[in-house]
């Protein structure tokens, strides 16, 4: 059971459990959505560094400016746009002032704002004093970029039957599109709707093969920047140890507190949450949900060893009842 | 574009940055992460909007009311920065009192020709020392010699010459008076000229709450001074109406008044929407500039050499602009070499005369009349980029002969099968006999070359690969139609073809066998023809003579090859330098990145503060010093004051920061160079469903109108019919597109993120026409009637103008109708018709009035029937809205 | 399939033998996968250039191999833009490439319904042939008072804000000569 | 006290994706289970000596076993890479765990008809037909053995995905499946086999029936309301209900008159139109709760919202201001 635990919940490292032993520092991405400007710019960058595919048939999705609408084979960076009115900000902002609460220690560390010296501190100083604190606009335009979490227990690696998923060396998760028959199984297994098969007719590269974002894992082992946080204009999307990324969605999060900005909140990147943490964090607005993410996500394998236990004894019924049925009683 | 991280304050208006300059804007999410304050004053809530401190919704076209709004307020709550003002404006300049306002003469300046529908500018000039306020103004900007009256300024678009200094004035003798008390001064008159300004009228006009107002008026005023500086973004939805320099003045005038020009994180930042359009503006393919803005001669005002050089700058003005000479006789002597000669005037009459406007537009209605045959289109998609698209269209089916270059099949070569006027029955393609050449060009990679990018910036493109198949550069193209045109007048002796023969045009050849473009370069940076240098090139533009021992092709860019490096192509990686990054191409002039910034020091040239120092005055050394390139004379002492009457550089005193004006100052009020007016004051856009709420007079009386049967307006303000199309349009573009679409409506990466054309509009104007979210609407104005899918969205927020809703309907333009893009649709500027602000004679597509019904528009036939109904029922004749003057009824 | 391949090179092997029990890291990896280099290290050269969208400048980094331009991404030593791009700037690659570009001359004669092909060298000759006829057409010595106007009104041209200055230095210079006026691009637009 | 959860969604997209699979899913799950309870009728009939039962259900077991294969490699987004399936054991995955069970019957199930092909082809004295004979009690333990997790482990691939109907039935799914596959086994019997030897068969039938029948009852109760509701809407829910009348049906009617060979015959095509109903109506179900976001969202929240009032904070995905 140990094993098992290990592997499948909770904390982990999860380069390591996969048997890598020139490890490097985990990486991942810290996607700032209070500064994205819903450019668009990930998306394209990804597509055209990783030669996607053309999404969809060209037509108006009605949804604000988001005309992909969700991740999937052809999209590995997919911006939302979210419009509010006044009183769903304010709920934003009392449901984040609630999450600061809920017995999450609010020790109010000072922010410590990089860039140089007393410069940046005066303004600081000065926007704190300048700024509204808490002051409600009428209308918001939330913007983010969705992208592959890269879980620490992910269940689309766990669930593929040929090893065509596999956890690199970063930590990250990656398909082998020479390797993946399409069984789809990935599909159905990951809690935040990433990975999708690829449809469409013999001409499209890589059709039927299960595809997502790889975290650009040819471009980072040549210490590269991941396309889409090359490309970013404004630095919402951040790439770098996983580490760093967690410190710097808090300390983010803390500015925006600080100013007023209470519906600031982190998403992923927690280690005891139901994917033993994500690989890619995220600042955002409002309750995930808004943003078609997940509110509580828990990878299905955390209940394999139950699930199989559960099948060991059906099978055993099973037999049973067949032996039941020729034990005694006439031919 | 850097220095906008150092500001405090941001204010972005006419302008949607974060989508259309999506990497510029960097530099303000860098200012707003640092405590900047961003506001965003727009029609519509945008990409921007969403990433500011504050969107502030305004009706298109009202900025003037909002802006001289906060001019009011600075000035009444003596908000502004004293020391800066008195000493580096003309705010303490003295005008001839023969100057009257508009709130004197009911929205009309002195000097109105209503025949000519344009101004005589001599009232506004300043009074000269050793004259009292009484004196006569004649002698100042008047009408002496040189002097020419706004229309002809107006035809000529003299506007445009302004991109590196300001007009010439006789000299600067000018009276000040520093207490500025004086009634005649600049300020005491810009007090007045703006006391109506009020937080109410802008409530009134632009539908901006008082409480916004004085939310940017706060912001704005705390985040400027000594120690602090703000700074405005524009862009077209600034410049795109009959009133659009004037819009910018304004801007100008605040920034001027709370000191924030010239200084880091200050200024007005002019966001340009093409990869080197302010480099086709320095080397202009404009019909009114020559390179360096120098005027082309104008007809009847510059008949002569003398005549053309008396009126380009006068030797007694101060600053740089005096030397306005030596640049002409240098790109004389770059284009026509040794033909050129002091004896024949240096070639000057090898130039062409304009005798009017020759703008796109008029070229445009001039095609469609049959006044000209063959048309070159470079990169360009009238067709579906242009105002007025039905015209353009009619008007490229009436030419001879059209030379279309662009990378892909775009929309104005094709029109010829697939326009919407062949689905109208209005064009057949049989019947059409324009003959059509399709060029592919090179792309960006496939030549070597320098792109000017909206900060002055040069930067050189190297060559990465061959273009494939056909493709060519317009270098090689113009390089060897040039060639051929002059093979084949090699034996005319038809003078007129002496200016094609004697032009340099031998230009080296690269090791792929291509016309060298540094060649061509080095011609723009310009040489020593004779002398002790004879041969060498040009360090920068003070080596520029009027003898004819230089030559320059453009005398801003002089310096650009100086020592034969390409300062273009310097690329010291940002991070290993300053911020001013001063080694990474190379900036005009002289590269310098911050222009004027002599006044980021104070009088006595020290920083204003040390949060904001930028050049200052080296006591020790005795020179200009900083983190850029002082744009000064270097060696001026700060406590230097001219011999009274010393024109050129040495007329400036050491306080004099504005070096390319004539005066040295910054100018609150504009005596010259403006053909409507001294001073911003608000007009309606020629198509308004608003009455103006200030004065009588409706629109600009100076505005570019062209009263056709093509071109026909609906009425404005409370005119009869005016309720026939009762709604604001606006257009624009999105991040995901580039302009007409050539560049992007081919490439499945941009074509599925905005797939299909759209209109925007709120859910009050939805719930009122029956629109719906993801369906279908047919918009009209009295030129056209397209179709678009609707979105509905709070983004979109109907505004109370004097008491009514008025409902903004917005368009992004970049759609076309046309079989070969991936993504097609009706295109927005076929609603647009052609007026024009007077002094760059751009076209007003920023506002326009239009009527919106649910459903999709008809076609064929029928399209045009539902257009003339529409305008019938508006009584919609060639005269409507085009009155340059209102009358007393109003019309 | 892959020929390399050997009962030792099956990953159910290399799981027990690596230790990698669940088959999730290096014991299921491709051939491929562990030879992957990304285009931007395979490439022969790389240029520096500018982004042909808008006016803010960006660098961009122009990776070529085999004489083709296979990747193009922002440049991070521009101080203007810091190796960012935005959308347009990210699918320059596909504009250079774009499968739908024109890449052949194309001419439709007077009134004709369909483009026909034409070589590169008679097109700019008949080019060269209309420019100077419509150029004597249009000619206007004088204005009606008698003064030089020197000018054709017969040609026109619209562009030159995405070209660059060389270039639109030698079609101002051409077409003044040749005394053309209807010069005019995006700049008034 | 649980708080009041309001249902958030981004334009009403599905949060998490629906597997890509076809009929051709379920129809394998369906065949499966039929394989895998002919395999056991096959072995019991070897142990009680019912020759026709055996022959029989070995050829159901084969043939069933084949085209459940073929229906899952037609199902591959890359048919032609299927035999990747065997490039790893991995256990973390229902999939590569299934296709090694469904190889390894396979085989069996293969061997089992081999042999009984070669009780009339090969002479039991030659050489082959020893091997006939140690191969025949081989084939017949095997096919027992790899049967039950081949009916089972079908239960463990639909629930060990994000999709939430499926995962919420995890506990009672394989004993659904399980009951499920027995009922159609036996049903099958009941139309290929004479009653005289289709007893046990009815017996199972009867069993079978009960189990999944009960299996699902409580499945649909233990999962919760929002949950549970695909099984009970649309074509699913419709599908279900015809489930329990055909199980039903053919339950009762195996018992009683499963003597008759015509109403036996009936009743065994009832049994397994049952099972196929079952099978569909789950998978239906499962795709319609991935599709929705309802079925995602508001669990999930339910969930979070109760450990929160509960205390438990660290655990969440979201997090405030530390």
């Amino acid at each position: 059971m140990g094993f098992w635990h290990n592997q499948l919940t909770g904390p982990t490292d999860p380069a390591r459990d996969a048997g890598w032993e020139d490890e490097q520092p985990r990486k991942g991405f810290f996607t700032d959505t209070s500064i994205c400007i819903g450019c668009k710019a990930c998306e394209v960058a990804c597509k055209e560094w990783n030669a996607l595919p053309q999404d969809g048939d060209l037509d108006l999705l009605g949804s604000s400016y988001d005309n992909t609408g969700s991740l999937g084979a052809s999209t590995w960076r997919h911006v939302a746009f979210i419009e509010q009115s006044g009183d769903r900000i304010e709920e934003a902002r009392e449901s984040g002032r609630k999450l600061v609460d809920l017995g999450m220690p609010a020790i109010g560390a000072p922010v410590t704002p990089s860039g140089n010296g007393t410069d940046t501190a005066f303004a600081t100083a000065q926007a704190t004093a300048a700024r509204e604190l808490g002051t409600l606009p009428d209308f918001r335009w939330l913007m983010s970029s969705d992208v592959c979490k890269h879980c620490t227990h992910a269940a689309c690696l766990d669930v593929c039957p040929t090893g065509a998923l596999f956890r690199t060396e970063f930590g990250t998760v990656v398909v082998q599109d020479d390797v993946c028959n399409g069984c789809g199984y990935c599909v159905a297994a990951c809690p935040f709707g990433v990975i999708e098969r690829r449809d469409g007719d013999d001409t499209v590269k890589n059709v039927g093969v299960a595809q997502k974002c790889t975290l650009c894992y040819d471009r980072i082992g040549h210490d590269q920047t991941p396309a889409c946080a090359q490309a970013c204009p404004t630095t919402s999307i951040k790439f770098g140890d996983l580490d760093e990324m967690q410190a710097q969605a808090q300390e983010r999060v803390a500015a925006l507190h600080d100013n007023g900005f209470t519906e600031a909140r982190v998403y992923g990147g927690n280690e005891h949450d139901g994917v033993g943490g994500t690989g890619s964090v995220f600042l955002l607005l409002d309750e995930p949900e808004v943003y078609g993410l997940p509110p509580d996500p828990v990878v299905t394998t955390a209940d394999l060893p139950d699930m199989y236990r559960k099948a060991g004894m059906a099978a055993v019924a099973m037999l049973v009842m067949a032996a039941g049925a020729f034990v005694g009683g006439r031919k | 574009m850097q220095d906008l991280a150092n500001a405090d304050c941001i204010i972005i208006q006419g302008s949607n940055m974060a989508e259309c300059h999506p990497v510029g804007y960097q530099w303000v999410t860098e200012a707003r992460l640092k405590g900047a304050k961003v506001i965003h004053i727009d029609p519509r809530f945008t990409r921007t909007s969403a990433t500011a401190d504050k969107h502030v919704p305004i009706r298109a076209g009202s900025d003037v009311v909002f802006l001289g709004a906060l001019i009011n307020h600075i000035l009444a709550n003596d908000l502004y920065f004293k020391e800066y003002v008195v000493a580096y404006t003309n705010a303490a300049t003295i005008v001839g009192n023969e100057f009257k306002d508009t709130e004197d003469l009911d929205g009309l300046f002195s000097g109105y020709d209503e025949e000519l529908g344009n101004y005589d500018p001599s009232s506004w000039a300043y009074a000269t020392e050793g004259e009292g306020p009484d004196a006569s103004p004649g002698t100042i900007g008047g009408p002496a010699a040189g002097h020419e009256h706004g229309h002809s300024k107006s035809e000529r678009s003299a506007g445009d010459e302004h991109g590196s200094g300001g007009p010439a004035l006789e000299h600067a003798r000018v009276k000040r008076d520093e207490t500025l008390q004086d009634p005649h001064t600049v300020f005491q008159i810009l007090k007045r000229h703006y006391a109506r300004y009020t937080p109410e009228m802008v409530a009134d006009v632009c539908g901006v709450s008082v409480d916004d107002f004085h939310y940017v008026a706060r912001a704005l005023t705390e985040n400027s001074g000594r120690d602090r500086t703000s700074a405005f973004c524009y862009a077209v939805g600034w410049t795109q109406h009959t009133l659009g320099a004037q819009f910018i003045r304004t801007a100008a005038i605040i920034q001027l008044l709370l000191g924030n020009m010239g200084r880091p994180g200050g200024g007005i930042m002019a966001l340009r929407g093409h990869a080197s359009i302010q480099g086709s503006t320095d080397i202009p393919t404009l019909y009114n500039i020559l390179p360096g803005y120098l005027a082309m001669p104008m007809v009847g005002n510059h008949d002569t050499w003398d005549d053309y050089v008396a009126a380009i700058a006068n030797k007694a003005q101060k600053g740089f602009w005096a030397n306005a000479d030596a640049y002409a006789v240098s790109l004389l002597k770059a284009w026509w070499g040794d033909a050129a000669t002091k004896e024949n005037n240096w070639a000057y009459d090898y130039l062409p005369r304009l005798s009017g406007a020759h703008g796109t537009y008029q070229t445009t209605m001039a095609m469609k009349d049959g006044e000209v045959e063959g048309y070159f289109l470079l990169g360009q998609n009238p067709a579906v980029g242009s105002a007025h698209g039905r015209m353009q269209r009619l008007a490229l089916a009436e030419l001879k002969w059209l030379v279309v270059r662009d990378l892909n099949m775009i929309e104005s070569a094709t029109f010829w099968k697939d326009a919407p006027e062949i689905a109208t029955g209005e064009l057949e393609t049989e019947k059409i006999g324009t003959e059509v050449f399709f060029l592919p060009p090179a792309s960006h990679v496939e030549k070597a070359g320098s792109f000017t990018q909206t900060q002055r910036l040069l930067q050189w493109r190297h060559k990465a690969v061959n273009p494939p198949g056909d493709c060519q550069s317009e270098l090689g193209f113009f390089f060897e139609l040039g060639k051929r045109i002059r093979e084949r007048l090699a034996d005319s002796d038809d003078p007129r073809d002496r200016p094609l023969l004697d032009l340099t045009w031998d230009y080296p050849l690269n090791e792929d066998g291509e016309i060298s473009g540094e060649a061509v370069l080095q011609e723009i940076n310009g040489r020593h023809l004779s002398g002790e240098r004879a041969g060498e090139l040009a360090d920068m533009y003070t080596d520029l003579k009027a003898d004819g021992s230089t030559s320059s092709g453009c005398w801003i860019y002089s310096g650009v090859y100086a020592k034969g490096v390409n300062r273009a192509a310097n690329r010291k990686p940002g991070r290993e330098q300053s911020p001013v990054a001063q080694e990474w191409g190379w900036a005009w002039p002289d590269n310098r990145r911050i222009l004027y910034n002599r006044a980021s020091a104070d009088p006595e040239g020290k920083p204003w503060s040390e949060r904001k120092k930028y050049v200052w005055w080296d006591e020790e050394n005795q020179t200009w010093t900083g983190l850029d390139t002082p744009d000064f004379v270097k060696t001026t002492a700060p406590s230097y004051r001219p011999e009274p009457g010393t024109g050129g550089p040495a007329g400036l005193a050491g306080d004099d920061p504005f070096v390319m004006m004539a005066d040295g100052k910054g100018w609150l009020f504009a005596p010259k160079g403006m053909l409507d007016g001294p001073l911003p004051t608000h007009y309606e856009p020629q198509e308004s469903p608003v009455q103006n709420p200030l004065y009588r007079q409706q629109s600009n009386p100076a505005r570019r109108v062209f009263p056709r049967k093509d071109n026909l307006w609906s009425p404005s303000g409370t005119a009869p019919g005016s309720e026939v199309y009762p709604f604001v349009f606006t257009t624009y573009r999105l991040t995901e597109h580039h302009t007409a679409g050539g560049m992007s409506r081919w490439l499945p990466y941009l074509a599925e993120l905005q797939p299909e054309f759209f209109c925007e509009v709120s859910p009050e104007l939805a719930e009122e026409r029956g629109l719906v979210n993801g369906g279908w609407a047919t918009i009209v104005s009295a030129r056209s009637a397209i179709e678009a899918r609707v979105l509905v969205t709070e983004r979109m927020t109907p505004l109370v103008i004097s008491g009514r809703t008025l409902h903004q309907v917005g368009l992004p333009y970049h759609w076309g109708v046309g079989k070969e893009a991936l993504v097609s649709g009706d295109s927005a500027n076929d609603l647009l018709g052609v007026a024009l602000d007077p002094n760059v004679q751009i076209q007003e597509s920023k506002a326009g009035s239009c009527d919106i019904q649910p459903g999709r528009r008809p076609e064929g036939e029928a399209l045009l029937r539902l257009v003339h109904e529409y305008q019938s029922r508006a009584g919609v004749t060639v005269e409507t809205s085009n009155q340059l003057k209102t009358t007393e009824d109003g019309t | 399939m892959d020929p390399k391949r050997t009962f030792l090179s099956w990953p159910v092997v290399r799981q027990v033998r690596a230790g990698d029990l669940l088959a999730r890291g290096p014991a299921v990896t491709s051939e491929k996968t562990r030879s992957l280099q990304p285009r931007t290290a395979t490439a022969d050269r790389v240029v520096q250039s500018v982004c042909p969208y808008c006016a803010v400048g960006c660098g961009q980094r122009v990776f070529v191999k085999d004489e083709r331009v296979v990747q193009i991404e922002g440049d991070p030593d521009s101080p203007v833009s810091r190796g960012r791009l935005c959308p347009k700037g990210s699918a320059s690659e596909q504009l250079v490439n774009s499968p739908g570009r024109q890449t052949k001359v194309l001419y439709r004669r007077p009134h004709g319904t369909s483009w026909e092909p034409l070589d590169r060298e008679t097109a700019i000759d008949m080019i060269v042939d209309r420019f100077i006829e419509s150029r004597r057409n249009g000619w206007q010595d004088t204005d009606e008072h008698g003064r030089p106007l020197r000018r054709t009104m017969g040609i026109a041209s619209l562009g030159g804000a995405t070209l660059d200055n060389e270039e639109n230095y030698l079609i101002k210079k051409l077409f003044t000569a040749a005394g053309a006026i209807q010069i005019e691009n995006q700049a008034r637009i | 006290m649980v708080p009041d959860v309001k249902f958030d969604s981004y334009y009403g997209r599905q949060v998490v994706k629906p597997a890509p699979w076809e009929a051709d899913i379920p129809a394998y799950i369906f065949l499966g289970g039929l394989a895998a309870g002919s395999g056991l009728l096959g072995a019991g009939a070897v142990a009680r000596d019912l020759p026709t039962l055996r022959r029989n259900s070995r050829y159901a077991a084969i043939a069933a076993v084949a085209a459940g294969g073929l229906a899952l490699v037609r199902d591959l987004g890359k048919p032609r890479r299927a035999l990747n399936m065997m490039r790893t054991v991995k256990l973390t995955s229902p999939m590569s765990v299934g296709s090694w069970i469904l190889s390894a019957f396979g085989a069996f199930a293969g061997l089992a008809v081999a042999t009984e092909a070669g009780r009339h082809l090969v002479d039991d004295d030659s050489t082959l037909g020893r091997a006939r004979r140690v191969a025949d009690p081989v084939a017949t333990v095997g096919s027992a053995l790899f049967a039950p997790p081949l009916a089972a482990y079908t239960a463990v691939l639909l629930a060990d995905t994000a999709t939430p109907t499926w995962h919420e039935s995890y506990r009672e799914l394989p004993f659904v499946f399980v009951g499920s596959a027995n009922a159609a086994a036996a049903g099958l019997a009941l139309l290929t086999t004479p009653s005289s030897q289709t007893g046990p068969a009815r017996k199972l039938a009867v069993i079978g029936a009960a189990v999944e029948m009960a299996a699902l009852e409580r499945m649909e109760r233990a999962m919760g309301d929002v949950v549970a509701e695909p099984l009970h809407q649309g074509r699913p829910g419709s599908l279900l209900r015809a489930s329990k009348i055909l199980t039903l049906g053919g339950a009762l009617g195996a018992a009683a008159l499963g003597g008759n060979r015509s109403a036996a015959a009936v009743s065994g095509l009832a049994l397994m139109a049952g099972s196929v109903c079952t099978r569909f109506g789950v998978f239906e179900a499962g795709i319609h709760s991935a599709k929705d976001p309802r079925y995602t969202v508001t669990p999930q929240r339910e969930r979070l919202e109760r450990r929160r009032s509960e205390g438990v904070t660290h655990d969440s995905i979201t997090t405030g201001r530390q």
